[in-house]
């Protein structure tokens, strides 16, 4: 089997779980899939909109592997923000859509880390990669903060993680109250290796505490996308490094270490 | 029967007019997952510059309605690494490759010129004019007609071995002065058109969505533009003209043969589906069938009032 | 509280910014079923030359990605008609209405606008320069800097009590040469931009599919190049400049407004909805609100880095 | 109640009667509608595909008038042809849809002229302005013509009118074989009104055999359109008149008198 397919897929399922928010799947021969990984959608046989919008694979419909995933079709988890995602939201189960994937480098598995050791740091939709990411660290902490009730209740196929699961909601309806970075000052330790998905604030605020702490940390960042195979250089992110000063999100990330990363100019 | 698709520009023969579009398609080998590369014309890569570059500030693109802006700021490996790590991998591919150069002066593009000369496996260069001239107070080659003369006869004499391609910009009064002054420069053909510049605003922010402010409008909203400017270029001239801006589908690409194109590249449609260059090959081979018409016969038809 | 959206363009005040664009709203009266007429800052009516032109032969329109191609050859009733048969119904509407003027010689330009001068219930005349000059071999207007000064000074001249807005063609290497000629041959204001000449062939037919081959593209596919033009206007004049290209939505009139456009033109997306003008109000007044803040600060208020 | 009206309106049924052509029942509170009169319809909430689509009203859904007809929505028969009439047939019952009409102006209803006297003529989609003509005219008679048995079934909502309803489909599979104006040229007298629909080649057929035989003769004309509505000038068909030369086909049409066109330049 290809290690990324271009092909258009059957819409299995597209189902509201909440105002605005979607659980869609969509059927065909999975190559694998690391945890962090994306997919391109085709929202529709129109060109306005004219691009792909990526979206990260939630869950993989079918058999696992160890590290990676493989299926008979991913479940993709998303939010109506734009006319994209409100087209996609429109779609009914056999309908056919182009599906491009999967992209991009998922979470880093460092040799010798303990399950133990990790902890998930997910804001909002950053909630996304770490369903796939804690079948490979079981023992895992995941915090998880959300503005409110609402999208705290994405977290609900995280309930079997028991008190490894921490929420925290902005306006306090679940959870503790207040910024998911206030979960992670508690349980963060020296040895802690962290990966993070959430909004771009969240995320700076993260990298900076595992640089105070000495730990290692990942992040997966979001850009606008045009290829989603690193060719049109559309989606790049500043690095600190002199040399090279850029980076694709879509070929070199959407994870990235985040020490690379300049985040001032993010 | 197989149709032959092949065509013949400046003394090289391509196995097909389709091609792709600098700056779309990478250095190509991006696409091997995706497409059969051996399928296709050529691949025109990414536009090279004399040193390696890294770009602009992000955000770098945006959609707008059938199109989107990019303003890259022309990021690339830079020629050396191009010969060195890109092309021995390239030359392994069954199809022609064409390298996009562009510099500051007419001295980097000549430089780059006379680097890719005799390196193997390169069948031309495109020359890419709409870059501004830092030495000119930034004016931009493509739309002066004497600075365009200067950089292509400049290449034309470092590029002693390879055809010459001329990438015009959109963005002049009248396209037929640009084709005379590269065609007396010594072009052997012209490729047209490059982006249209243009702006989004963000109007929550109050700032141009892109860090460069302005960028370059790409896709399907530009393609009548494109087609209007090749056949006016083609009754200007009678090098060949290869067409690009917009091409989305084998139909699209029909229309800049039939208005005289030798051939054409996919650009933009190569993001929304990576396959699109071999579906246009395809496309173009079932329109020849169907018509029982060859593409020579095809190429530069129209016919008008 | 209600906004005041109201706006001084060259002397004249207007109720709001947002103006019906020439072409693309007949003489006003036919979208009186539609839409409601006094809510718009000004009906901009169907070009008007000397004598009635029956236009260009069928067919006249092709929709294309997200936009249409249009060489109605300018047919309208002449100026005549529209002061005796138009004028006195649109007097009887509350709104502000500008004459759009073209000719085929400066001659004929400075008589319409002498003939349109004094018409009661006239506001503005609004010269559309993207026209050839037959006297001189067709050279269009609107895309050389002396025939724009020619034409502007003679109308500026003719026009002796009407403020004169120049609208000036996307098709030009530098917006800002025109932007200069024309203010110096002193309108009063700018408009900006004309339709982008475009073409598409009907590749079964293999002929244009427009008798006239060539056509104006309109419709949101301009919209950034027509934001771009702006923004580059707006850097070389202080005149009032009005923003015209691809306007479907209040988002999309305020990205001119933003770039630093003193009133709108609403042009294309009348064809896809009557009521679209009267919806930009509404939005651009909802937009005011909901940031707390005028039409005046908002004007030119662009941050670029 | 306004005569012509611009508005979202809710789709009712969208059924395919046969492969590529459809029925659709549009709901809004419908004003009066001459026979042959159109609405614009926008097929999707898109600017690719940009125009809106002219169709003819079908059917009127509710209580009738007696030229005219009002309702509570229209019904529309069409065949999928391109992009929009595509995007048209997967639009499902309950969504909404902007509307704009009637528009144009009917097929004359001329003083005096008695029903029995009256020949309509229509060939494939050509049928749809019928409906509603015959019943301003009972006794009249329809010959339609048709490629082949697929468009002849088109003709079935006309079954009631018994032997005033004449088919020839050009494959001979349904009806006489041939083309509709050797049915025609049967019929035809000196007295006969003809109203005709169809694609241009029939349509200049008819109004030839019409001039000859000195019966008056209407068509109606199709043209891409933009606005509808007389203004964009798009929709110009060239008349034989020398001072007016063009007519729109939306405004001043589509039904013409056929001795005003230009038929060479058609
Ligand atoms: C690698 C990657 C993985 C992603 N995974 C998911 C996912 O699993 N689930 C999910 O719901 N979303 C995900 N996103 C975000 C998703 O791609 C965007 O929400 C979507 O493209 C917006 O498209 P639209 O047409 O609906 O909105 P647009 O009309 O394009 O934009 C509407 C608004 O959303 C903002 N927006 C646009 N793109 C993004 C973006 N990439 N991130 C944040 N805001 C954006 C715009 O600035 C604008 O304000 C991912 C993005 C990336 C880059
Ligand atoms: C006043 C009026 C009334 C009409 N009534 C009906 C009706 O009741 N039922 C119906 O099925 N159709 C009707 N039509 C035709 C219908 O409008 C077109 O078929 C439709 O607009 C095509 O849109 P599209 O996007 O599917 O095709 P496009 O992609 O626009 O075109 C596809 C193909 O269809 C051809 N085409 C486009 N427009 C027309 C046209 N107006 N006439 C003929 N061929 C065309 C094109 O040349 C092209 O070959 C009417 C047209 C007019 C002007
Ligand atoms: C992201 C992007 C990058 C581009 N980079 C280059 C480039 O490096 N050199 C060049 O000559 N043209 C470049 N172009 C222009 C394309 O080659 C092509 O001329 C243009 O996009 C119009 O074609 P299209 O509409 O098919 O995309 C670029 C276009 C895009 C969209
Ligand atoms: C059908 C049509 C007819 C037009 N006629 C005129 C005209 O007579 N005079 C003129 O100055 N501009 C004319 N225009 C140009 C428009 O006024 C406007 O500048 C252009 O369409 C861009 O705006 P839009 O994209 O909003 O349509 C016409 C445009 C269209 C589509
Ligand atoms: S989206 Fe094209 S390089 Fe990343
Ligand atoms: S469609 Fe615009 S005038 Fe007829």
């Amino acid at each position: 089997m290809e290690t990324r397919i271009n092909r258009q897929a059957h819409l299995l399922y597209n189902r509201k779980i909440r105002d605005g928010y979607f659980r869609m799947g969509v059927g065909f021969a999975t190559p694998e899939v690391a945890p962090g990984q994306f997919v391109m959608l085709r929202v529709a046989e129109s060109f306005d909109p004219l691009l792909r919008r990526p979206l990260g694979v939630y869950k993989v419909l079918g058999s696992r592997g160890k590290w990676a995933f493989k299926g008979t079709g991913v479940e993709l988890l998303y939010r109506v923000v734009g006319r994209g995602t409100h087209l996609l939201s429109t779609k009914e189960p056999g309908e056919t859509m182009d599906v491009l994937g999967p992209l991009g480098n998922g979470f880093p598995v460092i040799n010798g880390v303990e399950s133990t050791k990790v902890i998930m740091v997910g804001g909002g939709m950053g909630i996304v990669p770490f369903h796939l990411l804690r079948k490979v660290f079981p023992e895992a902490l995941f915090l998880f903060g959300a503005r409110g009730a609402v999208e705290a209740g994405l977290a609900s196929d995280f309930k079997g993680m028991g008190r490894k699961l921490k929420i925290t909601t902005e306006d306090g309806s679940v959870g503790t109250k207040g910024l998911v970075t206030a979960l992670l000052k508690k349980e963060i330790t020296k040895g802690s290796v962290i990966y993070a998905c959430g909004p771009p604030g969240m995320l700076k605020a993260v990298a900076a505490m595992a640089l105070r702490e000495g730990s290692r940390c990942y992040v997966s960042l979001e850009r606008a996308m045009a290829c989603g195979i690193g060719v049109c250089l559309g989606c790049a992110v500043k690095t600190r490094k002199k040399e090279k000063t850029y980076k694709m999100v879509c070929s070199e990330g959407p994870v990235f270490d985040s020490t690379l990363i300049d985040w001032e100019k993010l | 029967m197989k149709k032959d698709l092949s065509v013949e520009i400046a003394g090289v023969r391509f196995k097909n007019p389709v091609w792709t579009a600098s700056g779309t398609f990478g250095y190509g080998l991006e696409f091997r997952d995706f497409t059969d590369l051996e399928r296709l014309g050529a691949v025109v890569v990414k536009g090279l510059s004399l040193k390696p570059r890294t770009g602009n500030p992000a955000p770098r693109i945006v959609e707008t309605p059938c199109g989107m802006l990019n303003a890259i700021g022309l990021q690339n490996v830079g020629v050396e690494a191009f010969i060195t790590e890109k092309l021995p991998e390239l030359e392994k591919i069954d199809t022609r490759i064409v390298a996009n150069i562009f510099g500051e002066t007419v001295a980097e593009y000549s430089e780059v010129a006379k680097r890719l000369d005799g390196a193997p496996g390169l069948s031309a260069v495109e020359v890419n004019i709409s870059c501004p001239n830092v030495k000119k107070g930034g004016i931009v080659f493509g739309t002066d007609p004497k600075e365009a003369f200067r950089v292509v006869s400049a290449v034309r004499k470092a590029a002693k071995r390879l055809p010459v391609i001329t990438k015009l910009s959109p963005n002049v009064t009248d396209i037929k002065v640009m084709v005379k002054a590269v065609e007396d420069a010594g072009t052997d053909a012209i490729s047209l058109i490059n982006t249209i510049p243009a702006m989004v605003v963000d109007v929550e922010k109050r700032r141009p969505v892109l860090a460069n402010a302005i960028g370059g409008l790409s896709g399907p909203a530009i393609r009548p533009v494109a087609v209007r400017l090749l056949w006016e270029a083609r009754k200007a001239t009678r090098l060949p003209l290869i067409g690009i801006g917009g091409i989305m589908t084998a139909g699209d690409a029909l229309e800049f043969i039939i208005a005289g194109a030798a051939a054409v590249q996919v650009g933009t449609a190569s993001f929304i589906d990576p396959d699109s260059a071999v579906r246009v090959v395809d496309g173009i081979e079932g329109y020849l069938g169907r018509h029982r018409t060859t593409l020579k016969e095809l190429t530069g038809s129209l016919e008008v009032n």
